[in-house]
């Protein structure tokens, strides 16, 4: 392919538009090239680039170079990282499988503790847990509910498939873990609030922690 | 811009500026006038060879020596401190030129045809790169002549959360959860103590077998295992105590106390 | 004037150099584009902006769009914010790109001075010079080269296209300075070392000292 010679005006105006840092007006850009009139290199300039990576628009009467929307996909990569659940979601996940559906303040009031909103945020972008509509209820709660997702990634053919209170009890799963941990729950005068996460995620133990790291690759 | 490309190396007055800049009107004035301008002797000696006007490679270096021993003698004002480099190299030579114009067979080695030589070859290697440089800095340079894209939109790479979580994790956390919420009974912890009625039982039998009067820790269990706990000692000796109490008030025993603290004494009534 | 219609893939090559905010090497444009040969796309840009007011150049096996030189008059901007290099800094940087790799000692024999340590760091500011290892000589001098940056401040494709770098060559200025000259050279009895650092600072260009301000002495 052989590209015919482009007119040197042409090429200012594509280079004038190139190295700028702003969007430009026609009067910016005429300004820049000795007042001469721009458009029809604008128009030449918007046809060129049509068919390219990239694309020559005008948007609010200034002009900007931007790659081609049908590319956009590729100037993003996506990165997969693996992270573990805290201990907080997976309170609250487990919350939600054993009751659903259950509100926010359901939940809190079952775990003692406030849930940080980012919390069921975490678990709906996991594909976990969905919002499964309001309670007719005053004040009409959001109530939260686990996906079809929440049942593959666990192996489970339906709810009900979750240990009951007695097989828990059976497991030793319900045996106090240690003392700390329980007076970490009933501490008196702790106040409730948003940062609670915080002042329970720091007694939590240091495994959680590492857990918590990502482990990239 | 200046354009030094087209000229070849080593021709005089090839002395391009640096970075765009061309001193070298401004050098020549101040020639007689200070040392400060010059990088060092050897910048001097390749500005005072581009002065004969002819390559590099044929600089007549009896002329230059000339030129240079006659440069620093009318320096006169030369700071010592900084000159010290000009004055080594304005020895050596001097000390070249004598060796130049001594017969061939007095000559010493390296010959001064060698030395000279390669003060040549240095001063062409400076001179060189001098012209390398101009010529560099005239090129289109990248922010100055060229540019690049104003505003690129830049490649990002999203990372997206895989989330991690077992069966295990799952069952634990509610288990924990439940743990944790489960109502706190307060309990008062049993204590080993004498009950009342065993203290009467026993202080009641043991006074009908004695007669005299008995201090009334006589009637405590003897001091072994269980009873050696003192916690459990002091609660049979106050059982005793309201066991005897019991007993007087009810007309079976006798109590007497000399003194206030003193031994309590217990016996039988007839 | 119609455009044919450009290969999609060829398309993504330019959209994503467009976008990149650095200069990328043929392996980074194909990790981006799904680990793709992307050398004929690169070809054939290279060919298409080669008419155009911006080209498709590569520097230091590194590739970017840059505007085109001859319209540099029009693009130029007012206030310069290029760094003026000072007459010794220019002539070190012209030393290390022709000697590469070169160690200090190496280029104060070809200058006949000492050079003071600042040069060489205001190189390694700009991006322009780096440390490249240390030579296997008693004494194990730092020797410094240029960077891919370098290249493409100066419009070199690679060193090769240094100016005069053939002639140069042939005239045998750019061969190896030999220990006789770095240790004796014009100054007999003087052996270059550190402690004449200072010494040399204050012998050092008052041009220098005024562009950067040094003035650590």
């Amino acid at each position: 392919m052989m590209t015919e010679p482009t007119d040197d005006f042409v090429r200012a105006v594509e280079a004038t538009l190139f190295a700028a840092e702003q969007p430009m007006t026609v009067e910016q850009i005429s300004n820049h090239l000795g007042q001469a009139d721009v458009r029809p290199a604008l128009a030449e300039l918007e046809r060129h680039y049509r068919a390219r990576g990239v694309l020559l628009v005008e948007r609010g009467k200034r002009w900007h170079f931007e790659t081609a929307p049908d590319l956009a996909h590729l100037l993003r990569r996506e990165k997969e990282d693996l992270r573990r659940l805290s201990r907080a979601a997976t309170e609250v996940l487990a919350i939600v499988a054993y009751h659903e559906p259950v509100s926010r303040a359901e939940i809190e009031a079952i775990r003692g503790v406030q849930t940080a909103k980012g919390t069921l945020d975490v678990l709906m972008e996991a594909g976990w847990v969905r919002v499964a509509g309001r309670r007719e209820v005053p004040g009409r709660p959001v109530i939260y509910a686990t996906t079809p997702d929440f049942l593959a990634h666990f192996g489970l053919g339906s709810l009900k498939e979750l240990p009951g209170l007695e097989e828990l009890r059976a497991a030793g799963l319900l045996d106090p873990v240690d003392d700390d941990m329980i007076q970490t729950g009933l501490r008196p005068g702790k106040v409730p609030g948003e940062d609670e996460e915080t002042a329970e995620d720091t007694a939590e133990d240091l495994d959680e922690r590492d857990l918590f790291e990502e482990d990239d690759g | 811009m200046n354009a030094p490309a087209e000229l070849p190396f080593g021709l005089p007055g090839a002395d391009a500026g640096w970075d765009g800049e061309d001193r070298a009107e401004a050098r020549k004035e101040a020639l007689y006038l200070e040392i400060d301008g010059w990088e060092g002797p050897l910048d001097l000696l390749l500005d005072l060879a581009r002065r004969q006007k002819v390559d590099l490679r044929r600089i007549s270096i009896l002329e230059l020596v000339a030129a240079y021993l006659d440069y620093i003698e009318q320096a006169e004002a030369l700071r010592l401190e900084l000159a010290a480099d000009y004055l080594v190299m304005a020895a050596w030579l001097a000390y070249l030129k004598s060796a130049l114009l001594l017969p061939k067979d007095e000559q010493a080695d390296p010959s001064p045809e060698e030395l000279a030589l390669r003060l040549q070859l240095r001063l062409q290697r400076l001179g060189a790169m001098r012209e390398a440089a101009a010529r560099l800095m005239g090129r289109n340079r990248l922010g100055r002549d060229v540019f690049l894209r104003g505003a690129p939109e830049g490649l990002r790479v999203e990372r997206k959360s895989a989330w991690q979580c077992s069966w295990y994790d799952l069952v634990r956390a509610y288990g924990d959860v439940k743990v944790r919420s489960q109502p706190v009974v307060h309990m008062v912890r049993e204590r080993m103590v004498m009950t009342l009625d065993s203290a009467i039982a026993r202080v009641s039998s043991m006074l009908g077998v004695s007669l005299d009067w008995m201090d009334l820790r006589d009637f405590l269990p003897p001091a072994s295992d269980t009873w050696a706990n003192p916690q459990l000692r002091r609660s049979a000796l106050a059982s005793s105590f309201v066991a005897a109490l019991e007993l007087a008030r009810t007309g079976r025993a006798e109590i007497a106390q000399e003194q206030t603290f003193g031994p309590l004494r217990l016996k039988a009534c007839k």
